[in-house]
């Protein structure tokens, strides 16, 4: 599915009268202030617990620190690129902007779900980690098999 | 992108050995995969399940048959299907299917055989790609239509082992691919039917499609078709019991003629791949290898089992990454399902029997040959309809809602059958 | 546990007054618990989902019945639901149910009060308990046993809500409490059936079963029994179709004979509770809460949704708390299921009607009347297995293979039905 149809938002805004454009300028000041803030704070930490300064996450949050990753990955380290500096940053972008914009607004949905991007971004970084574990299964891959297909509840188990 | 880069770029396997397409012996490639190699030769076992899996049952070694051990009669366990097939070689000897390694010998030596198939049933019981190419003079499909047609036992001189490695590998890159050619023009058609022009399976498939379809070479509803036999998946309006009984219809196909009632009958063969494909876990998009073939440790790195076999046997190997469930729990559920698929399959085949009687009776009292047909109509239905969810070999577990559907329209059929023939 | 410990350690609610068990309205209640009574309010909110939620139609309101909406008719959506229940109020008006808002003047204004209804209908369509209790003098059981007898509109004198707060939550607690003797006795009747004696729903059920009992207090089938007009549920066998039938077959009981063919007939009402505890997701220990209350963020905080309503309506909120699929994926696999079971269901309604024909011109041609009765058997079976599954409102979805099973056993009756009549 395109991402742009999990963001509401971003749809909402061009059925919209002046008056709410106005607004939404307002909010996008606010969200820019809500990432500038959130931004030093968390999106270029490595702690977990920056993440969490949005109570948005905390069931992320809880569910990882039972998990079976709490130990050994961080947040970062399945939702941030790994070894490309470049690619870090813009994701981190990306996410900050939109996480801001939607925490903002209000304009998400009840279930968070992965955007496409951050999916992908995910998928790497187990490879990253488990490359001599899965070493023969993937390399047979002439696309890609998906880790959370079958380990779904690895980093955080939020759902039953 | 960046994945597949970096993928590229190792090279992935300490090859002992070089393999090519002539690379026949499972032996060979298991120098270079031991692991995989010796789950593979595993499939000799046998253990059975409530309902699955295979049972081990001795019998008297003859010339015409030196197996010293076959799997548990079908035919004895649900004696209603000697009715149903009446008049046709199944009703002679139909067995518990088991383990891979089995699957040539059970070939040669069924009594099926006595009535003369043709080469094409090699199609699925034996390692095939060398034998094609050599036949086809390096053209697989060539090769393949060079076999289908010949006697059986002269196809067979040519095959000397049941399935291997370079059946579901690329021997270069290890890559799945499909080698059936019945496959790769089945699913062309099916596509074709859902708008999708000109399917190459080895090209367009994804690599999780892969995983499902190398098992649907074999695991398949199939019919030879025309003088040549050609192997032939009757996929062209759909994979549904409907639309490939339809098909039948449109092709004007029947498999045998039924012995007590002269109806044109129709045979279901191991519709795994369809009927797996109308449930809850395709559409969930999980594939044959996750469960018959799952991941298993093997000091740090992880493997894909391959001693295929029933996945009830190893529950939390096959259930538990996906389900988290006790192993008990997750039994139970599949055996609840599994139990009450087989009672009404039971309901459905004592239907069957019933209008195979009442046909009986009707030809007896001298009833309208026109009435009589629709009741054998009635009875080809019925039928195929059982028998596609009973031939389907996991006890309704693939598609739980869909094979109740199947058994509730096949009841139908066999009642609406005698209904006709009492106006 | 941990857990538990953390919850007591916050004080939960900020009262802002006393609740007590006579505190009947939910106003007052919201006052506590403004978000829950907001949302409960939004229960007379209508819209439509494929196969359910419902549809609002304008009507000229009469003195009679001065609704301005109702919901769709489902006789005219399915006109066999006429002939099946031939002779009985439901094939003079039956409608789509709507939210909890409406329960208590859809009731009273239905067409089938026509016939004189006793109190009890009451127990599941209004707030009950401080009724209850002022009839028996703070005995609820001693009340329930008052009204039930009544006539309806004397009872439904006593009645002013529809469901309210106090039906399903401790007003001290806020714990989840059944409310109706009708389950208290079911559920201790269908316990000691699986051998597990004097069991107190209020004592020992689990927090998680609560989350699907206080629903099964009234999504239940259920008869009036005896002269008193006793709220029963028929469990004593068990939950199946079959256990009920059986079950009533024991009581010999009837709800009325068929105008068409004089069968002794039953009438199968909402068994949600039953059917869906043969299905899928409670054997993996999901509630109804789950899916038709998911809980909603409200900051920090997470509240049930009291707006109870079919969970299509918001997939994001209902099914992704479990499932990872997207919105899309996942309303297609539900409607897949209700799609499979909508046209097995209109098959089994189809082999009543003909099963009925079929009696009719029997009787007409004088036929034997023990034949007869043979058949009239037929059709009582036919008739309640099709209409188990389809007075169950989630068109399958609760238990699809269960459902399935349910309705091939009503075609295999139908069928036979016809069959002993020609012999
Ligand atoms: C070991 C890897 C891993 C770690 C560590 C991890 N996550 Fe995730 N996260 C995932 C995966 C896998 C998904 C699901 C991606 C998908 O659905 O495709 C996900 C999804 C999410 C989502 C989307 C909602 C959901 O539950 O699917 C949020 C929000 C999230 N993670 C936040 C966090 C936060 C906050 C932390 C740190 C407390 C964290 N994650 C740590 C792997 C991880
Ligand atoms: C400013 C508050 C805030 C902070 C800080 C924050 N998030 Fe989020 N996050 C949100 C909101 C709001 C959403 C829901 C967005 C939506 O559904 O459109 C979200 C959604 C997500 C998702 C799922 C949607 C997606 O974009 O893929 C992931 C994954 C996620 N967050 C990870 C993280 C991680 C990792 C961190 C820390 C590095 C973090 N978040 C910090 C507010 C925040
Ligand atoms: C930062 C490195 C890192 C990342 C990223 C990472 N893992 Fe791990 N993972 C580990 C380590 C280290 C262990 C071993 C933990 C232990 O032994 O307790 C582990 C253990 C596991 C295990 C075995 C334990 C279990 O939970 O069953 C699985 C499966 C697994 N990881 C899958 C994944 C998947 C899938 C992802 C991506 C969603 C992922 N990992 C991301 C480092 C990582
Ligand atoms: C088809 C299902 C499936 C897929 C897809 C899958 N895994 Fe696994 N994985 C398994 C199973 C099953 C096991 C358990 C093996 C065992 O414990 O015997 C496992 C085990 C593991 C382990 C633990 C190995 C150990 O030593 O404990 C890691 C790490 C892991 N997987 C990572 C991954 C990564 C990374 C991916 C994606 C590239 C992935 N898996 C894709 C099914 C899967
Ligand atoms: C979600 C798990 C799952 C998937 C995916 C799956 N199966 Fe099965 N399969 C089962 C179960 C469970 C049984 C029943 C085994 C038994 O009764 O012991 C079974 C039985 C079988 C049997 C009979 C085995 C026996 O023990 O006699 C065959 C053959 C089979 N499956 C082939 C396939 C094929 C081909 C596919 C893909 C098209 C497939 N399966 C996909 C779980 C699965
Ligand atoms: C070349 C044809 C072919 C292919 C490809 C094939 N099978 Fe089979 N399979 C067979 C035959 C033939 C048998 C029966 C052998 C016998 O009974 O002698 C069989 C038996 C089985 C059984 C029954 C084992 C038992 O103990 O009852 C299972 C399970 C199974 N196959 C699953 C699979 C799966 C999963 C795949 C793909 C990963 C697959 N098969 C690929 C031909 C094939
Ligand atoms: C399209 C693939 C395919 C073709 C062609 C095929 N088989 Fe099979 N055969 C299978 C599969 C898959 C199984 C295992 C599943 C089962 O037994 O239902 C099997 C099982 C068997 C078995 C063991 C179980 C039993 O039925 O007793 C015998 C014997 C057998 N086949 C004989 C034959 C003969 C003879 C022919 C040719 C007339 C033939 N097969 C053609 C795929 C095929
Ligand atoms: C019935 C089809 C089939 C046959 C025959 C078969 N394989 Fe596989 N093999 C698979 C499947 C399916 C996978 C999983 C591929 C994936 O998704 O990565 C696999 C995976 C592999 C892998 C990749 C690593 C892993 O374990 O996942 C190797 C190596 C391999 N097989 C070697 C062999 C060898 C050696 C033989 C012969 C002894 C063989 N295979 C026979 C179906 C088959
Ligand atoms: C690769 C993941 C995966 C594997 C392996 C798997 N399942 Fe499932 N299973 C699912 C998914 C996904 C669903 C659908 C529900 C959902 O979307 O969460 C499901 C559904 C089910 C259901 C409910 C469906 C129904 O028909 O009632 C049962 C029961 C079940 N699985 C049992 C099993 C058993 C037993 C096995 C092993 C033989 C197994 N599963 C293997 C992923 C898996
Ligand atoms: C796993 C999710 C799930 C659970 C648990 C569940 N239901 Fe449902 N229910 C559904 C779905 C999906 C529908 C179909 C709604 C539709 O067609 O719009 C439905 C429909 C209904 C309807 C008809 C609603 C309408 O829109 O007309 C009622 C009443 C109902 N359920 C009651 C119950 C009761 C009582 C329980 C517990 C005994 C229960 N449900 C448990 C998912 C669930
Ligand atoms: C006091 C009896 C009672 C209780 C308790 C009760 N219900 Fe209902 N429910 C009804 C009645 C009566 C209706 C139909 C109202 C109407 O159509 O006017 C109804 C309607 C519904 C509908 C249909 C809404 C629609 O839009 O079609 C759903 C869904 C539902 N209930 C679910 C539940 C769930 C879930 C619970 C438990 C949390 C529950 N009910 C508890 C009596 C009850
Ligand atoms: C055991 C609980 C219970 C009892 C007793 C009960 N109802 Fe209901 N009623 C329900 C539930 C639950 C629904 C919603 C589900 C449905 O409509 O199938 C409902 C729906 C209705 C509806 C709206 C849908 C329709 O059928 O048109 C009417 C009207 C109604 N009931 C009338 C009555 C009458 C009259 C009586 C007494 C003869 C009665 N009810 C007794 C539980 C009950
Ligand atoms: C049909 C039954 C039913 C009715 C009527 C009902 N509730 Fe609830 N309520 C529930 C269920 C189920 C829960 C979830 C309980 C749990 O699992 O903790 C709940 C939970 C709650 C909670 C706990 C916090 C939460 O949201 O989970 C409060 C407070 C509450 N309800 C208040 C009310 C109020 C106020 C009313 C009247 C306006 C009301 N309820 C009517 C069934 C009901
Ligand atoms: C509280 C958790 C939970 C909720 C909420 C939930 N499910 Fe499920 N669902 C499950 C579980 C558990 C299974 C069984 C498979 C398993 O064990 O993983 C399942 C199985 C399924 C299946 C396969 C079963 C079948 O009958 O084919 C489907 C489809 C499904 N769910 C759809 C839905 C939909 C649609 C909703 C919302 C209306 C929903 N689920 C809500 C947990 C849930
Ligand atoms: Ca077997
Ligand atoms: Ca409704």
């Amino acid at each position: 599915m395109p991402a742009a149809d999990r963001i509401p938002y971003f749809r909402t805004v061009k059925r919209l009268p002046p008056i709410a454009i106005t607004l939404a300028g307002l909010l996008f000041g606010l969200s820019m202030f809500t990432f500038v803030y959130a931004d030093g704070g968390s999106y270029l930490s490595n702690d977990a617990a920056a993440c969490v300064n949005c109570h948005v996450m905390n069931p992320q949050y809880d569910a990882w620190m039972k998990g079976s990753h709490a130990r050994v990955a961080s947040c970062n380290d399945c939702h941030a690129p790994h070894g490309n500096l470049a690619a870090k940053l813009a994701v981190k972008g990306i996410n900050g902007f939109n996480h801001s914009w939607a925490f903002t607004t209000g304009r998400y949905e009840e279930r968070l779900r992965a955007t496409p991007m951050n999916a992908q971004v995910t998928e790497s970084a187990c490879r990253f980690c488990h490359e001599p574990a899965v070493h023969q299964t993937i390399t047979l891959s002439k696309d890609e098999l998906s880790c959370i297909r079958c380990h779904a509840s690895v980093g955080h188990n939020t759902r039953n | 992108d960046i994945v597949e880069k970096k993928q590229e770029a190792r090279n992935p396997f300490f090859r002992v050995t070089e393999l090519t397409d002539t690379t026949e012996s499972a032996e060979v490639w298991g120098q270079n995969f031991p692991f995989q190699y010796d789950s593979y030769l595993r499939t000799v076992d046998m253990e059975r399940t409530r309902h699955g899996g295979s049972e081990s049952v001795l019998r008297d070694p003859s010339e015409d048959d030196p197996r010293e051990v076959t799997s548990q009669s079908k035919l004895d366990h649900l004696p209603a299907l000697r009715r149903m097939w009446a008049g046709y070689a199944f009703a002679t000897d139909f067995r518990e299917e088991r383990g891979h390694a089995y699957m040539l010998e059970d070939q040669i030596f069924t009594e099926r055989q006595a009535v003369g198939q043709p080469g094409t049933c090699l199609n699925c019981h034996g390692s095939m790609v060398v034998p094609w190419l050599k036949a086809g003079d390096g053209d697989l499909i060539k090769g393949f239509e060079a076999l289908n047609p010949l006697p059986y036992d002269s196809a067979r001189a040519e095959v000397k082992h049941p399935i291997s490695c370079i059946d579901c590998h690329d021997p270069e890159t290890m890559q799945l691919q499909v080698t059936r050619p019945g496959f790769m023009e089945g699913i062309k058609a099916l596509k074709a039917s859902q708008g999708v022009q000109d399917y190459d399976v080895n090209r367009d498939a994804s690599h999780t499609e892969m995983r499902t379809f190398v098992c649907g070479q074999c695991h398949v509803e199939y019919y030879f078709k025309g003088s040549e036999k050609r192997l032939t998946f009757p996929w062209a309006r759909g994979t549904s019991v409907d639309s490939i009984y339809a098909y039948y219809a449109d092709a004007g196909f029947k498999d045998w003629t039924h012995a007590e009632t002269g109806a044109p009958m129709l045979k279901a063969q191991h519709p795994e791949f369809e009927m797996f494909s109308a449930g809850t876990h395709a559409s969930a998009g999980v594939t044959c290898a996750d469960c018959h073939m799952p991941y298993r440790r093997l000091g740090a790195q992880k493997v894909s089992d391959h001693h295929v076999r029933s996945p009830l046997l190893d529950v939390n190997a096959s259930c538990m990454t996906c389900h988290r469930d006790s192993e008990e729990a997750l039994m139970a559920r599949a055996v609840t399902i599994q139990d009450r698929h087989a009672g009404l399959r039971d309901r459905a085949l004592n239907a069957l029997v019933d209008l195979i009687d009442d046909i009986v009776a009707a030809q007896q009292r001298g009833v309208d040959e026109a009435v009589l047909d629709q009741a054998r109509e009635y009875q080809r239905k019925a039928s195929f309809y059982v028998d596609f969810v009973e031939a389907e070999n996991s006890t309704g577990f693939h598609a739980d809602q869909e094979a109740a559907r199947v058994l509730a329209e096949s009841i139908d059929a066999s009642r609406l059958g005698q209904r006709v023939l009492i106006r």
